[in-house]
């Protein structure tokens, strides 16, 4: 096995678990640590929505606890202030999108199955890879202790526009220990430790396939990661810079963003004056655009390879796919000012960018067309996995198409800001994103554990999931119409927000609904982690590399590197004894 | 419930069928688009499922028809562009109406609209950084120094404009990003700190008229516990006629009077079973945009007049800032 | 012995024949073009505020244009030296290369030495600091975010130049592969301040 | 890429030649900033020469000119959006900054400057005068 290379010793504790350079446990790292992000990023709505169904009541069960525990969220009664809602909504975007979907889905399953896939012994610079997990840690855990700090967490939104975010959050004398500034160390350390690692993705891909492992036969998740690579590379810097340019107007009183003469709370502000807030969202939309793909093409890669295993039948259009995500990672560069039609954009201008933004839907549609296809003429298992990749895509339709009025900028003047937009990007990345990491999960599971996670219990998750995810969501799409702001503590005092009111309760409720639904999971995961079910290396019968490594891969992953003599997804080939033809076994041994 | 149409509350702008046609067009396409997808979905799953005998086809399908499907598509999203959306978006931003509008300046703070209106000589009073006190002159105006600011009326919370008139507002932020949003108007805009930015458009129905169409009859609850919860979801309700009988003959609730805990409980005990009810102001103002800890209670109101009434009104304000109070 | 897998990692020291370049290489130039991005957004910033009128061009503001040559002379000279570091090595001149790594060094800590004292210290002294204008902010940012790059380029030179010489006994390849990639580094920082110094001190 | 002795030596000569270069366009751009020939004209050039001198570091010392298309197509990818974040954020501001001319047309008014107050901006218009 591994002791083939001669010289290996057996590394401590320390340096196995804690410090390793080994991509595999630095994946289990990043897909542990997210998972518990992604629990704090929920409990934070979930008590969001407590507010928003039952305005100004005391929240149940934990309302006295957060009074005494944290700062700013909640009065002496345990009743949510309106700050503490605005610190709530503001840590849940982050936390969701920076510290949840992003780490998991680029660093725990990336980092984990990509090099697999390629038939690599590990990312080409191992010890970068360590760096990037830890200093995406502690980016973290400043993010959660600005919870902590005088003035509670940054509650200008995760999307932090200034001048609210410069003026916001400076209660106390230090001008280091407050929410928002912790929220800008943190961003500048979770975007340092994208970049390190998408650099590493590159070159990994680039530079590590085994042999026969051409470009057009490289698994789909592994063209994904690659686009998502790119576009973390070139998108993230600039919200780096914007970050210091904020910290430097909150820190050294400088005007970046901070335009003459503003009055605040009737103090007129002595700053120098002649900054742009429209600076700061260029440069904060030019990453958060991108930063979506970055969310979902992970998202479609999981599904592509959980579609194609359990079709039993090639991905139908692997080609196009590859050219569409592509496409789409190239064209979300130019379309980020569809966020900011109402700033004040003039034709020339909007005119471009919902002419973009129509455009990149199309690459959309035809990947969603392409998955579709791949269900025609199948022999469909239903699996735990597969469930959920089935599940991802009429979600998928729902969170693509909804776009369509948000992105014509005649129908955003209706629909921008409203509950319209916060349902939509949610059913991409909610009931989308998160339902594809969950079939991934259950799917790549058997390779992390050398076991197989329950399917009776994996079934009690999925159903229960699905429909609540929609009750949450789709409510939310009938209060937007009825043009109700989007973060509002309290909408019953206008007439369209209480007309509504009774949809934010079925959102709420289901909300509830949809934390308990994943008990199933959390049991699941940890019984299975050790009482599992023993499986062979390739228990779905797949084809792509990944499965040709024993379960768990031993440290240098394949005990004999393998060859790759065909495309990933050769599946129920005419002519071979089996229905599926790995990449790895040459075509004498199928016939 | 709200007259709605397509799902949208009513809309009393000139210009918000447009937008409400694209919406409804658009939402006719997506619907199709996912019922299409969706029954292909379905047959496939139920068609192609594993199981004895049946196995995957290895060869690609040949799919004609999505290509059809996906050209379609991109035609249909660019008829809607092309067709709809620019026109709409550049009347919206570059037409500003020729026919005597109304101007008026909008000053948006943490967390209350400023309503500036030029008074009788048509000029804007200068306004200074300096000058603003949050109680006499919130937005700092120089009375003093300006002869154009001597006739100008400040309103706070409360935008009057004449119905059937062009509307021009001025928008402009003393502290944060703001978004002047009026739902019922289609009217969205944000108010960006160091510049002014236009918006217009044109009522074609007053608040008088839209509280008609908004008048639903509700029925009272008939439970003592329930007659707090109901008056306080109504708490920003008229009584849209007379209800019930005192012993005097005077109706107990009156049209207009707000519906209270008091009325309601004697209604109750009236054994009255239902009254019409409207919301006193039915054009809320919204901010759209995150501002503070006050954003959900950044409401402005729109009081939509007859244009002899809003002449009136304008005239009985002598330049002092009037304050609107939230009746709880 | 490291138990790092990097031993049996491809293309550690031999060229990708796609990319032709040596992982560490194309590494380098992926950050490269990150950078470029991240001080591209600084651009950007600096010209929307100049448009948008936040500071009137130069002909008041009070940057030592002399100064500002100086430091561009050095920041040139540091490059060539890093060059001529690389091509001594390559030459198998250890010795020829160190007196150029060191030479690389000494010039950058110069270039510091009069960031620091002569422009950032005086402007303080006389009262110049970020947040006096626009300009001032968004060049101390600029500066200083490239100042940043100039004092992690030093670090990783003095690495190389003393306790990091090691490697040219153990395995003198990839030394060279380092000191490529560090010269790499240190010419794109050259190379912004090539813009840098126009656009403040010059327009 | 200069990769043996030969090679190595011959490419210290164009790094001599590169360096006047680069030092000769140094004293270049400076000298054209005295010249009085208008603020965008003085851009242009000024921005030329440094394109010039950027593209010699990167083509000589960073030996780009000897590396594969590869490399050439991720820059140029960034050079795309680097133009693209240069630009459309200026052009929006600027006409964002135009919408309120018609009704400036309409009421007469002079449009105000978006410049800070003199008082805000530079020591050399007095405020923090301490040369």
């Amino acid at each position: 096995m591994s002791s083939d290379h001669g010289h290996h010793h057996e590394p401590g504790f320390i340096r196995k678990y804690l410090f390793s350079v080994d991509h595999k446990v630095i994946g289990v790292q990043y897909a542990v640590t997210s998972l518990v992000f992604l629990f704090i990023g929920f409990s934070l709505m979930m008590i969001m929505r407590w507010q928003l169904a039952y305005p100004s009541a005391p929240i149940p069960f934990i309302g006295g606890w957060l009074a005494s525990a944290v700062q700013g969220v909640v009065d002496k009664t345990g009743t949510l202030l309106p700050e503490g809602y605005n610190a709530l909504g503001a840590m849940h975007g982050t936390i969701m999108v920076f510290l949840g979907v992003v780490p998991l889905a680029v660093g725990g399953f990336g980092n984990y199955v990509m090099p697999l896939q390629i038939g690599a012994p590990d990312m080409a610079f191992p010890r970068l890879n360590m760096a990037s997990y830890w200093v995406f840690l502690p980016g973290g855990i400043i993010m959660l202790a600005s919870f902590f700090v005088p003035g509670g967490a940054a509650n200008s939104g995760w999307t932090a526009y200034p001048p609210l975010s410069v003026t916001a959050n400076v209660t106390g004398t230090n001008p280091f220990w407050n929410g928002q500034t912790m929220w800008l160390l943190g961003m500048i350390f979770l975007i340092t430790s994208s970049l390190l690692g998408s650099v590493n993705f590159i070159v990994t891909i680039v530079h590590l396939r085994v042999k026969g492992l051409q470009l057009f036969r490289m698994p789909f998740f592994v063209w994904a990661q690659f686009v998502t690579a790119f576009l973390l590379l070139l998108a993230f810097p600039p919200l780096e810079a914007a970050g210091v340019m904020q910290l430097m107007d909150r820190v050294f009183d400088t005007s970046f963003f901070m335009p003459s003469g503003l009055v605040v709370s009737g103090q007129l502000q002595e700053y120098s004056g002649g900054g742009s807030p429209l600076l700061w969202q260029h440069l904060f939309w030019f990453l958060a655009h991108p930063e979506v793909y970055v969310l979902i093409l992970p998202a479609i890669g999981i599904v592509g390879e959980v579609i194609a295993n359990n079709t039993r039948k090639p991905l139908w259009g692997y080609r196009v796919l590859v050219y569409s995500i592509i496409f789409l990672g190239f064209m979300s560069f130019v379309v980020w000012a569809h966020h900011m039609f109402l700033t004040g954009m003039g034709t020339t201008l909007s005119t471009f960018f919902q002419t973009t933004t129509m455009i990149i839907s199309v690459p959309s549609v035809v990947i969603l067309t392409a998955f579709l296809l791949s269900l025609y003429g199948a022999a469909i298992r239903f699996t735990v996995p597969m469930l959920f990749a089935i599940a991802f895509l009429p979600m998928f339709a729902i969170g693509g198409l909804t776009g369509l009025p948000l992105g014509l900028s005649a129908s955003d003047i209706h629909l921008h800001d409203t509950y319209y937009v916060i349902g939509h990007f949610h059913y991409v990345v909610a009931p989308g994103t998160i339902m594809a990491l969950f079939a991934g999960i259950y799917y790549w599971f058997p390779k992390v554990t050398g076991r197989k996670m329950n399917d009776f219990l994996g079934k009690l998750h999925f159903w229960p999931t699905l429909i609540f995810m929609n009750a949450v969501f789709m409510p939310m799409f009938f209060v937007g119409l009825q043009g109700v702001s989007r973060r509002l503590w309290d909408q019953t005092s206008y007439v369209t927000g209480n007309e509504t009111h009774n949809w934010v309760k079925m959102s709420s409720w289901g909300a509830w609904m949809l934390g308990l639904s994943q008990l199933p999971f959390i049991i699941n995961f940890f019984y299975s982690a050790f009482a599992g079910k023993k499986v062979a290396a390739n228990p779905w019968a797949a084809t792509t590399l990944e499965w040709a490594a024993p379960s768990p891969p031993p440290h240098g992953n394949f005990p004999e590197v393998p060859v790759v003599y065909r495309g990933p997804y050769e599946y129920s080939v005419p002519g071979s004894r089996q229905d599926y033809s790995p990449q790895h076994v040459p075509d004498a041994k199928l016939a | 419930m709200l007259a709605t149409r397509y799902w949208l509350p009513p809309d009393i702008s000139s210009h918000g069928s447009a937008i409400d046609n694209l919406i409804a067009y658009l939402h006719v396409f997506m619907a199709i688009l996912f019922v299409g997808w969706g029954i292909f979905f379905i047959y496939c799953l139920i068609k192609f499922r594993a199981r004895a005998g049946h196995l995957a086809r290895y060869d690609d399908v040949k799919a004609k028809p999505s290509k059809y499907a996906e050209v379609l598509v991109v035609a249909i999203e660019a008829v809607l562009l092309v067709g709809i959306s620019m026109p709409v978006w550049a009347s919206y931003r570059n037409e500003p109406p020729k026919d005597d509008p109304l101007i008026v300046r909008m000053v948006a703070q943490q967390f209350a609209w400023n309503i500036h209106y030029p008074g009788p000589d048509g000029k804007f009073g200068r306004t200074e950084p300096k000058l603003v006190n949050e109680i006499s002159n919130p937005i700092g105006l120089d009375r003093d120094g300006d002869p154009a600011a001597a006739d100008d009326v400040v309103s706070i919370n409360n935008f009057h404009v004449p119905k059937g008139r062009d509307v021009v507002v001025r928008l402009s932020s003393k502290d944060v990003i703001h978004s002047f949003a009026v739902p019922l108007l289609r009217v969205k805009q944000d108010v960006i700190p160091g510049m002014e930015i236009p918006v217009w458009f044109k009522a074609v129905k007053s608040n008088d008229e839209v509280r008609e169409a908004m008048t639903t009859t509700v029925a009272l609850p008939t439970s003592e516990a329930d007659i707090e919860p109901f008056a306080h979801k109504h708490r920003g309700d008229v009584f849209m006629g007379d209800f019930g009988q005192g012993a005097a003959g005077q109706p107990l609730a009156a049209r207009g009077g707000w519906v209270t805990k008091e009325t309601i409980a004697a209604l109750v005990q009236a054994k009255v079973v239902e009254v019409a009810v409207a919301p006193k102001d039915p054009v809320n103002i919204q901010c759209a945009q995150l501002c503070g800890l006050g954003h959900y209670r950044m409401l402005g109101q729109m009081q939509i007049l007859e244009p002899d009434a809003f002449t009136q009104w304008l005239e009985s304000q002598t330049g002092g800032a009037e304050e609107f109070i939230d009746d709880e | 012995m490291s138990t790092t897998a990097t031993e049996v990692l491809p293309h550690t020291l031999t060229p990708h024949p796609v990319t032709g370049m040596y992982n560490g290489k194309f590494g380098l130039w992926l950050f490269l073009a990150s950078e470029i991005m991240l001080f591209g957004a600084l651009f950007s910033s600096y010209v929307l505020l100049r448009v948008h009128g936040a500071f009137p061009h130069h002909g008041e503001h009070s940057l030592s244009v002399k100064i500002g040559t100086i430091n561009t002379m050095i920041l040139i000279t540091s490059s060539v030296t890093m060059v001529l570091a690389w091509a001594a090595f390559k030459l198998n001149e250890p010795g020829k290369g160190r007196m150029f790594l060191a030479a690389t060094a000494l010039l950058a800590i110069a270039f510091l030495v009069i960031k620091l004292t002569l422009e950032y210290q005086h402007k303080y002294h006389e009262g110049i600091r970020p947040d006096t204008s626009t300009f001032y902010a968004i060049y101390y940012c600029m500066t200083g975010l490239h100042g940043l790059h100039i004092v992690g380029g030093v670090i990783v030179i003095g690495y190389f130049l003393l306790p990091g010489f090691g490697m040219w006994k153990t395995n003198p390849e990839q030394y060279i592969n380092r000191i490529e990639c560090t010269g790499l580094y240190w010419h794109f920082v050259d190379l912004v301040w090539i813009f840098l110094f126009p656009v403040f001190y010059l327009l | 890429m200069a990769s043996s002795a030969e090679e190595v030596k011959r490419s210290i000569k164009t790094y001599m030649f590169v360096f006047g270069a680069l030092a000769v366009l140094t004293v270049v751009t400076v000298a054209a900033a005295s010249l009085k020939i208008g603020v965008a004209a003085g851009i242009a050039l000024a921005l030329l020469i440094a394109s010039v001198k950027g593209t010699l570091v990167a083509s000589y010392f960073m030996h780009l000119i000897h590396e594969r298309t590869v490399l050439y197509w991720i820059l140029g990818l960034c050079a795309v959006f680097f133009v693209a974040m240069i630009l459309l954020p200026v052009m929006q501001t600027s006409e964002t900054a135009h919408l309120m001319d018609p009704i400036y047309q309409a009421t007469g008014e002079t449009p105000p400057t978006h410049a800070p107050s003199p008082a805000h901006v530079a020591p050399a218009a007095g405020a923090h005068g301490g040369h």
